[in-house]
């Protein structure tokens, strides 16, 4: 399932390239992230609760920083595994200035594997994407908090 | 004609050929019937099953110690026990893959059991499902049919090397020959999708085990025995007779997908073996639309060498079905199955086929009602409307001239079968009238005028019936066929006695689904004996241990209204004769003088010299020392009917793959809505030949629910997964079996071509429609989409899909 | 599949639920008439630690006309809005909407509180009551609140419904007489989740003009969308083909749709369209009164 | 572990007091524990209809509903259709018309168009479509259900 979208924050390049390769915003901003752990540079143990409305799930898996770019892009990828299945993302992030606003854009992949894959489909990508709103939403928050 | 066809006489009856209301009502209508899941043991135990989420991955751990320690859980299973405990299923390919009950260390399609749990009840069992971690190694997919034998595919079994389970060619008469007479060759390319029957009861099994007779009893709901007791058996390295089955009075559905191998027979039996407890495992419908069975999808190229005035000199194809991540019994008779007709109605005397039966991460296959005709036909019949309209040839006129002539029959095939009867003219024009062909044509044109699409459909097809276990020996060449021990039969059992009190009793082993058999089994019988079928005790279910069976026996293809009641008659006459043989002898009169009417035997011309049946009956119990020199006391007969017809193939890969054919011909007229490609069905006549009518009320009823079935595969039904593997169709939301909304009026109408090799003459008629609808479907739509340069290669037919065909086609002018 | 276990408690107030909910937070699920979260539940995609069953809740159970609004109670039956007269003469759409949803035996158990709660991007009610400025009564621990659609639904399953907070009333003013109205859909059987749906409106005044529009588009985006660019086409005319058409037009540049196994996002931006225009064509037999 | 409540339901005119698991669906309540098994489970999420039981007069699914969630209900189910031994003219019409193959749905098939006719004695062919359409079945194609269920009208408006 391809995964694309944007999002325009205002300040400079640099300093968006490095909100987002701070782990604390990632932490904050990641949808349902309760734990968030560097194994070693770039590589990180995640704990995810996701859930929407009464649909609840934990996933325990990794968040991987691939071939950084700075501050134009880099590759993320993740995957978790928990009782509803699995998720296996990949995803490039692209940073690029417009004026003082910095777009960031993404372009992935992502799998979504065993319960939720059989019996949801109606609504997954959807809600994918939504999720990956969430996020950006929260990532301009600390944006904000931190100016 | 060929003297295997042993005829029949058929003379007129009192009882077959009457509506008579079921026997197996009052049971069901009052909800008393039983069904698997109303068997309830002592001390039973419940198990669930853990699923791969993945679609192929290595198992690298399996961690069930929590699970183990959850409150009322009893036992767990996994790959390691099943490794130790059995062996592969055995499967006729030349390398089978090895296929356990469960996982060992990699799993081939999602859904594919991992673990068994064994608890108190299902709800504990599911959550202790939840406390079992899989640590899984993830592999590439591989989702497509013809993807699957390209040398990069990834490979599912390596000790196969390949994603090919089966590979053979075929050449029957001289289709060089075929291709310097014609004017021109017509090819096709066509999808046939993965569809299922989805039954409303999914499987289910009990089984218990005796640490110290070891034996087994498995209840089960399985349409067999068939094959598969005996396959079981050597998967779980046990003798047939340590391992009973017992199928439950009523099975809930089945239409084919409870005669594919089911291996949760095995895998419960080794939970029961393990835990040394009774257990209960219901399937439930997310599991049943994951990991039971379907049809397989079949991509067929299929060409016709044709003359300008339509006929059809020879056909090639390659058709390349799916069985998924693993083969099992009774495949890979997809590919086989159909042999005996692959060239339908038509006079085509030259064909080359290629035939493939590969492997993909997909879930597996089993017979879907029509087994594999749906596809061949699906791709024959669309082909004959391709060389229609490359002719400018009307879609009826050019069935008419290719088909088998009346008086052609018993006609024999180019790869062996032996049509037994037919008059498929009549038939088609009886279909042609009931949708009033000709006005049709005239609204379709004036419709197009007005920018609405009409189409016409048909699709007339050969329904063979009553499958030729040898069918399946054609996945070996004759070569070596010739090493091995060749197959052959359609073997069916029944039992019928009379007791002291002169009631008759049938004892019979044919596992129906809902098709009646009591109630005709009774018509029968109350016809030979001269009772009344209200007089006619039928007894079946299916028990290894206590009835006669044979390796054929089973609710499939279609087999009882041929193979069956010609055991039943069988047995009735060797009954009567033997009650005419004490008559004679108490009467002091000779056998040919006798006549039974009404349950009395009369000396003919002497009214005063008789008996009534009941006292025959009585002196063959209670009074032995009087019948006839060494006449065996009491009255029973048994009978195991094996068609004549069913023979090995020939060194020529010739073989009757069925016993019966009937004829189906279908006529649908469909209006797609051009804004929306949604599909409204005008008009729809399904005319049968099967033979001499049973039951008129219990056949309307077969052809009917076939018609709906096929339906559901042309325009609704699909087991469809994304482009990862995942099976994105796992509940009824989205795997969409046709409700009453979506099923139109069908006006059903009848010919009867008595079968000369069956002894009332009629011929099967269970699978039905569902052989022809997806065929007519794709027609009729090709048909009303055809002014926009649309062409139909693929199903199900969904709004979606017809609204992007058509969009395409704009496109493209 | 079977549920996992939970704990029970019924609650036969709001004042009650709500307490339970101060409890229990974001453990706890209420449950009303449970067509949505049962199947969930049954298949394990929802597991609540604790279940609060407000079918006890007589006082949420009702159908009435307060002056010119038409107040329901949020435990109201599907079932019995589909069959009140006072709805079918007062608010039609919604009856005919209602009578679309699932089949005659889900509607019995489903609520018009479920429905709107569960948010569901293809259900008939949140589609339906987008078009009626409807007011949705909301009663937390810390008093109560009025919604319209627009701040009640935020996306896929989600409302701004606080965690302590329950929808207790919706109230939807009476349609003038003459109403021009449509509910379409566009599904795969009867019954099922619809791929596309429209709820049009036209208020009509003298002269067959129409005053005011409202067209409501459903399963083309995270909610349902109101089409107020079309609806501006058609605010102040009379109402002809040609202007249907446009409309149907500006209505899919609106939709959001997402593509899923039943239906492309291409083809959902194009039955925007083509639903947009049959139902327009079909309010506006209705406001001729045909 | 949840506590087990204590509910009172009357099943065909039958009171039933129980314990149960607020988790047990109402469908495992009537075919485990009152071991009334003429209630079939075809998919439990609701899609299927063979589950369906009248609840207070009115079809519900019984795979969507917790037993605990009936206390104090009356509920009918297939095995409450036939009195006194004689079948329902419902089921007649279901036999006369060859309305069941399997029998597995028929159970949810008979409360629906039960229910159906009850409420609307003189339904058009429409009418008892959409009703039947609430039951999925694989055997029969509906029409001879729906011949049954027209047919049988008469009768019940008769007695």
């Amino acid at each position: 399932m391809n995964i694309e979208g944007k999002h325009k924050f205002l300040a400079s390049q640099e300093q968006i390239w490095d909100l987002f390769m701070d782990q604390k915003n990632l932490e904050k901003a990641i949808p349902g992230c309760e734990k968030m752990e560097e194994r070693e540079p770039g590589k990180y143990d995640v704990l995810l609760k996701i859930g929407i409305a009464a649909i609840k799930g934990t996933y325990t898996g990794k968040i991987e920083v691939v071939d950084p770019e700075p501050p134009n892009r880099y590759r993320l990828l993740g995957e978790g595994s928990g009782s509803p299945g699995f998720v296996k993302g990949e995803a490039t992030i692209e940073f690029s200035q417009e004026g003082q606003h910095t777009i960031v854009s993404y372009q992935g992949d992502m799998q979504v594997g065993g319960l939720i894959a059989g019996i949801g489909q109606r609504m997954i990508g959807g809600i994918a994407k939504m999720m990956a709103g969430q996020f950006f939403k929260k990532m301009a928050k600390e944006l904000k908090s931190q100016q | 004609m060929p003297e295997q066809l042993k005829t029949f006489e058929h003379k007129k009856r009192n009882w077959v050929g009457k509506p008579l209301k079921r026997k197996e009502d009052l049971r069901l209508l009052t909800g008393r019937g039983t069904f698997m899941d109303d068997i309830r043991l002592p001390d039973m135990k419940h198990a669930a099953i853990l699923r791969s989420p993945y679609p192929h991955a290595w198992i690298k751990g399996i961690n069930v110690s929590e699970a183990l320690n959850f409150p009322g859980v009893r036992g767990i299973l996994t790959g390691e026990d099943i490794a130790k405990m059995s062996n592969p299923f055995p499967v006729g390919v030349q390398v089978p893959p090895k296929y356990y009950c469960c996982a060992i260390d990699k799993v081939r399609f999602v859904g594919e059991p991992v673990a068994v749990v064994v608890a108190d009840d299902r709800y504990v069992a599911e959550d202790a499902l939840d406390l079992i971690t899989v640590d899984y190694e993830p592999l590439p997919v591989v989702m497509d049919i013809e993807e699957a034998m390209s040398p990069e595919a990834p490979v599912l079994h390596d000790n196969i090397g390949s994603n090919i389970y089966s590979h053979r060619f075929f050449q029957y008469g001289d289709m060089d020959k075929a291709y310097k007479e014609a004017d021109l060759v017509v090819k096709g390319k066509f999808h046939f999708p993965k569809y299922g029957s989805t039954p409303i009861e999914t499987y289910g099994v009990i089984a218990s085990y005796n640490p110290f007779s070891e034996d087994f009893v498995i209840y089960n709901n399985y349409q067999g025995p068939f094959v598969n007791h005996s396959l079981v058996a050597i998967a779980l390295g046990i003798p047939e007779n340590k391992m009973r089955w017992i199928v439950p009075t009523d099975i809930g559905g089945g239409f084919g997908t409870k005669t594919g191998l089911y291996p949760y027979i095995a895998l419960i039996a080794l939970a029961a073996k393990k835990t040394g407890m009774t257990v209960k495992w219901i399937e439930d419908r997310r599991e049943h639309l994951l990991a039971s069975a379907t049809g397989t999808d079949r991509v067929t190229y299929m060409e016709a060498a044709v003359k300008k005035d339509g006929t059809i000199l020879g056909l090639k194809d390659k058709a390349i079905d799916n069985t998924g991540g693993y083969i099992r019994a009774p495949e890979p008779g997809c590919a086989y199955r159909s042999t005996g007709n692959h060239t339908g109605a038509y006079q085509i005397r030259n064909l080359d086929r290629e035939v493939l039966v590969v492997g993909t991460n997909k879930c597996l296959t089993a017979p879907n009602r029509g087994y594999t005709c749906q596809e061949l036909y699906f791709s024959l019949e669309r082909l004959i409307d391709l060389v229609a309209s490359e002719l400018g040839m009307d879609t009826a006129e050019i069935r008419f001239k290719n088909f088998i002539q009346p008086d052609q029959f018993p006609y024999t095939t180019a790869t062996g079968g032996i049509y037994d009867a037919g008059d498929y003219q009549k038939v088609f024009q009886m279909a042609l009238d009931k949708i009033d062909y000709k006005k049709m044509r005239e609204e379709q044109w004036k419709a197009r005028e007005e920018g609405r699409l009409i189409g016409i459909g048909f699709s007339t097809v050969v329904d063979p019936s009553v499958t030729n276990i040898a069918y399946v020996t054609l996945a070996l060449p004759p070569e070596e066929r010739a090493k091995g021990h060749p197959k052959s039969g359609s073997g069916e059992a029944v039992i019928i006695k009379m007791d002291p009190l002169g009631t008759v009793h049938v004892i019979a082993c044919t596992n129906p689904q809902g098709q009646g058999h009591d109630t005709v089994i009774s018509q029968i019988v109350a016809d030979e004996l001269g009772v009344h079928p209200d007089d006619v005790t039928v007894s079946n279910a299916v028990d290894t241990h206590d009835r006669v069976f044979s390796i054929t026996t089973g609710s499939y293809s279609s087999r009882f209204s041929s193979v069956v009641t010609t055991a039943v008659v069988t047995a009735a006459r060797r009954l009567k004769e033997k009650m005419l043989k004490i008559a004679a002898h108490l009467l002091g009169a000779n056998v040919d003088e006798l006549e039974i009417q009404e349950g009395k035997i009369y000396v003919k011309g002497s009214p005063d010299k008789s008996m009534q049946m009941r006292h025959v009956a009585g002196t063959a119990h209670w009074n032995q020392s009087a019948l006839p020199e060494g006449m065996d006391a009491g009255l029973y007969e048994t009978c195991l009917y094996t068609m004549p017809t069913s023979q090995p193939p020939d060194d020529l890969d010739r073989v009757n793959s069925s016993n019966t054919y009937g004829f189906i011909a279908e006529a649908i007229v469909v209006e797609v809505d051009p804004e929306t490609g949604e599909v409204k069905i005008l008009k729809w006549a399904s005319v049968h030949d099967a033979g001499t009518i049973l039951n008129p009320m219990l056949l309307e009823g077969q052809i009917l629910g076939s018609c709906a079935h096929g339906l559901g595969g042309s325009l609704y039904e699909e087991w469809a997964y994304d482009e990862n593997g995942q099976c994105i169709t796992a509940s009824f939301q989205d795997y969409l079996v046709p409700t009453a909304m979506e099923v139109p009026k069908i006006d059903i109408g009848h010919v009867e071509i008595p079968s000369p090799i069956t002894a009332l003459g009629s011929k099967g008629a269970g699978e039905s429609s569902c052989m022809s609808v997806p065929a007519c479907i794709g027609n009729a739509i090709a048909d009303a989409l055809a002014p926009l340069g649309v062409t139909i290669s693929e199903l199900p037919l969904s709004p979606n899909k017809i609204w992007h065909l058509i969009q395409k086609a704009k496109n493209h002018t | 599949m079977k549920p996992s276990a939970f704990e029970y408690f019924t609650a036969s107030t709001v004042a009650e639920a709500i307490k339970l909910l101060e409890r229990y937070e974001d453990e706890a699920k209420i449950i009303a008439g449970g067509q949505s979260l049962v199947p969930m539940m049954n298949f394990r995609v929802a597991q609540p630690e604790v279940l609060i069953d407000i079918n006890g809740i007589k006082e949420l159970d009702y159908i009435r006309q307060e002056d010119d609004e038409i107040v329901i109670g949020a435990l109201t039956r599907e079932r019995d809005l589909e069959l009140s007269p006072l709805v079918q003469e007062k608010c039609p759409i919604l009856a005919e909407a209602i009578s679309l949803i699932g089949h005659a035996s889900i509607r019995t158990r489903g609520t018009i509180g479920g429905s709107l709660v569960h948010a569901d991007p293809a259900a008939e009610i949140p589609l339906t009551i987008y078009g009626l400025d409807a007011k949705m009564r909301v009663v937390g621990p810390s008093g109560e609140r009025t919604l319209e659609p627009e701040e009640f639904f935020l996306s896929y399953l989600t409302t701004s419904l606080e965690p302590l907070e329950i929808l207790v009333e919706v109230r939807i003013p009476v349609l003038p007489q003459k109403t021009g109205w449509s509910f379409v859909e566009l599904t795969r059987r009867r019954g099922d989740f619809y791929i596309v749906a429209v709820a049009s409106i036209l208020f009509m005044e003298k002269g067959g003009v129409c005053k005011e529009a409202r067209i409501c588009l459903g399963g083309v985006g995270p909610t349902s969308i109101r089409a107020e660019e079309a609806e501006k086409i058609l605010a102040g005319q009379v109402i002809t083909d040609e202007l249907i058409e446009k409309a149907g037009q500006k209505a899919a540049e609106a939709a959001d749709p997402e593509s899923d196994y039943h239906a492309s996002a291409e083809y959902r931006r194009d039955m925007t369209r083509v639903f947009v225009k049959r139902g327009l064509a079909e309010a506006r037999n209705r406001a001729k009164g045909g | 572990m949840a506590e087990r409540r204590r509910i009172t339901v009357k099943v065909n005119g039958v009171e039933y007091g129980r314990e149960v698991d607020p988790k047990r669906l109402l469908v495992d309540f009537l075919r485990d524990d009152l071991e009334l098994i003429g209630t079939h489970v075809g998919c439990e999420h609701g899609f299927c209809g063979a589950c369906t039981v009248l609840l207070n007069g009115r079809s519900i699914r019984s795979c969507l509903m917790f037993a605990v969630q009936a206390d104090g209900a009356e509920i009918m189910t297939v095995e409450g259709l036939a009195e006194d031994g004689k079948l329902h003219p419902l089921q007649e019409a279901f036999q006369e018309h060859h309305a069941l193959q399997c029998g597995f749905c028929t159970p949810g098939m008979l409360i629906v168009t039960y229910e159906l006719l009850r409420g609307n004695p003189d339904p058009t062919e429409e009418e008892v479509r959409l009703a039947v359409a609430g039951v999925l079945c694989r055997c029969t194609g509906y029409k001879q259900i729906i011949d049954a269920v027209i047919a049988a009208a008469p009768k019940m408006r008769g007695g």
